[in-house]
């Protein structure tokens, strides 16, 4: 990855197969937060595609696939890459990288160089997906 | 062309003792106040009186709130009674008044 | 045999080589049967404002074109190549003949009055099916129009294809994702509470995926809606529509 | 909203803005108001249920324009007949959205308007008559985006 000041918000990682093994930066997710995160429309917005177990919420999209047992599916280091980056997986995914920083087009000046989620709002959700069993 | 703007759908014609449907939008923005903390407030601004007369009396009257949709649209209806004109008159917060009117001929 | 016949016409209308389907499709019914309807659609005092335009002042619109009703079709056919080789859209040729053949100053994009005689021009090509030449002149246009489409875009990096194309008729929350047609702009967008032309809808598309917003009648958005209308050929306008 | 993505930036500063006052407001205040407005219009008077088809979709794709209309059942007499149409909401800063009186000359108590609702809540129609009733009808909608919500 490019170096610098834009890249300055984004932590290194190490991609093993389909999975970032070690939590971004060695922290702790928090799952609580995590599920916080995974609702709010202003940042990950991630219920304006996938949907969750949770009655409560109302009209969540369907371009991605449910939430619900994506903690049995897969680890938590291969929920690591496809939050990060889902286009190291699949280069013409849809879901947009959640950590990552260089490559884009045209980025709108009031994101520009800032990851959508920062390491610790990953790891968060990360430990909130792997509760959905 | 701040100006309002209505647009008034209803029959030219209608026999006596027929009930007339009549459907009104009007251009105007309806503004709601805005007190929120940081930013500058603004005054409401909205048509908050709606009144159709028909040959001089009264048939229809609404009050509105900014609760009621932007360009605002409303049907009503009238019994076609004798030929002669429909005054609507729409009253703005600020004391502005807008008047339109249509003719209504009515026939035996 | 004859009803077998009409199927397969209707096939042949709805369903084009790319899945695209007509805007009105992802409408409630609810609002398309306000859109069908002029006495309860806002749009249309949009549409009575701008045919006053058309025959207002010594030079007015009508005075060389006549009756706006003489516009049936145009709309159908822009954006379109003018004789200098500029790409313009039904606005900008409008703006085009405001300052050539009326000697006025333009109104200005999204300004009221464009906005008012763009959609009682459009209006008049309701119905008909979109049919925008792309050879010759138009064919570099369309092929930046295409690319623009087809590239990602912003912090989330999303292409117009990835949802218009590839997830049409999925749900963004509660929204439905449609085809992503051009065909009701000017339009009454509920979120607006207002008139707004397809580049201010564009603008907000910018916006959705973070990337830069662009200029209202800039050379992206315009060559982005030469190959929406392309991709839209066949079916039928729907200006002024409802959006949500 | 067609592109929520990212709703907090918007084109103008007015729209914008509005998403705070409503969002602002505490749903019991609301409740509260929407009550003492009720009760007011009702002077004492017991509602009866029935006699109103308000038409008024479950599910609005946008709470700015939600299209409600309202018939009334009626002799339609000098004697007995509508007087008034009231709409209120319950979570909305306004909870009187819009009145319509009419006179004997209406022919009928058949009105439509659209109306702004700011999230999902009840919508109550009151109708008056002119011998005195009250007539009640209440109907649940569900607001996918609220009005006063701008995202370009």
């Amino acid at each position: 990855m490019l170096a610098g000041a834009a890249a300055a918000q984004t932590m290194p990682f190490v991609v093993q197969g389909d999975a970032i093994e070690a939590p971004l930066a060695g922290l702790l997710g928090d799952a609580a937060r995590g599920g916080a995160v995974v609702r709010n429309r202003e940042s990950a917005n991630c219920l304006i595609c996938h949907s969750i177990p949770d009655a409560r919420e109302r009209f969540m999209g369907d371009v991605g696939p449910p939430l619900e047992g994506v903690g049995s599916r897969l680890s938590q280091g291969q929920i690591r890459l496809r939050v990060v980056d889902p286009t190291l997986l699949h280069p013409a995914s849809v879901m947009p990288a959640y950590h990552r920083v260089e490559g884009f087009t045209r980025v709108d000046p009031r994101f520009r160089g800032r990851p959508v989620l920062t390491a610790q709002e990953v790891e968060d959700v990360v430990a909130y997906l792997a509760t959905l069993r | 062309m701040t100006d309002f703007t209505a647009r008034i759908t209803m029959p030219e014609t209608a026999r006596r003792g027929d009930v007339v449907p009549i459907r009104v939008i009007i251009r105007h923005p309806m503004e709601r106040e805005i007190t929120a903390e940081g930013l500058t407030p603004l005054p409401r601004r909205i048509i908050h009186s709606f009144r159709v007369t028909y040959a001089g009396e009264e048939v229809f009257r609404m009050a509105l709130s900014a609760g009621v949709t932007a360009n605002p649209y409303v049907a009503f209806t009238t019994i076609a009674t004798e030929t002669g004109t429909l005054h609507f008159e729409w009253l703005e917060d600020g004391g502005a008044v807008h008047r339109r009117e249509a003719r209504l001929v009515v026939t035996a | 045999m004859k009803r077998a016949a009409a199927a397969l016409l209707c096939c042949m209308g709805l369903a084009q080589a790319d899945g695209v389907r007509p805007a009105r499709d992802f409408l409630s019914p609810e609002l398309r049967a306000q859109q069908d309807d002029p006495s309860r659609h806002p749009g249309w005092l949009w549409v009575d404002e701008g045919e006053a335009l058309w025959r207002a002042g010594e030079r007015s619109c009508q005075s060389c074109h006549g009756d706006v009703a003489a516009m049936a079709g145009v709309a159908a056919r822009y954006p379109a190549v003018a004789a200098d080789g500029a790409l313009l859209n039904l606005e900008l040729r409008i703006e085009r003949c405001r300052e050539e053949q009326q000697g006025a100053p333009r109104f200005g994009y999204e300004s009221q009055a464009l906005l008012s005689l763009t959609a009682a021009i459009a209006q008049r090509s309701r119905g008909l099916a979109m049919s925008v030449p792309v050879d010759g002149a138009a064919a570099p246009f369309l092929e930046r129009g295409r690319e623009f489409y087809a590239t990602r875009q912003g912090q989330l990096n999303l292409s117009c294809g990835q949802c218009h194309d590839e997830n049409a008729g999925r749900r963004l929350r509660g929204d439905v994702i449609s085809s992503g047609i051009g065909t009701g702009y000017p339009a009454y967008r509920l979120e607006w509470n207002t008139l707004g032309s397809l580049h201010r809808r564009l603008r907000a598309c910018s916006l959705g995926v973070r990337a830069e917003q662009l200029p209202l009648g800039g050379a992206d958005y315009l060559a982005l809606e030469l190959y929406l209308a392309h991709r839209a050929r066949g079916m039928p306008m729907e200006a002024p529509g409802i959006r949500r | 909203m067609s592109s929520p993505i990212s709703p907090r930036f918007a084109e103008t500063p007015r729209r914008a803005v509005l998403l705070l006052p409503l969002a602002a407001l505490p749903a019991r205040a609301q409740e509260e108001s929407f009550t003492a407005a009720e009760r007011a219009l009702l002077a004492g008077r017991v509602p009866v249920d029935g006699g109103i088809t308000l038409d008024i979709p479950t599910l609005s794709e946008n709470g700015n324009s939600v299209d409600l209309s309202v018939r009334v059942d009626s002799p339609w007499t000098l004697r007995d007949h509508v007087t008034a149409i009231h709409v209120l909401s319950e979570r909305n800063p306004v909870p009187r959205v819009a009145s319509f009186h009419l006179s004997h000359r209406a022919g009928r108590a058949e009105i439509a308007t659209r109306i702004r609702l700011a999230t999902t809540q009840q919508v109550t129609v009151l109708a008056e008559t002119s011998t005195g009733q009250v007539h009640r009808a209440a109907r649940e909608v569900i607001v996918i985006l609220g009005a006063c919500v701008e995202g370009g």
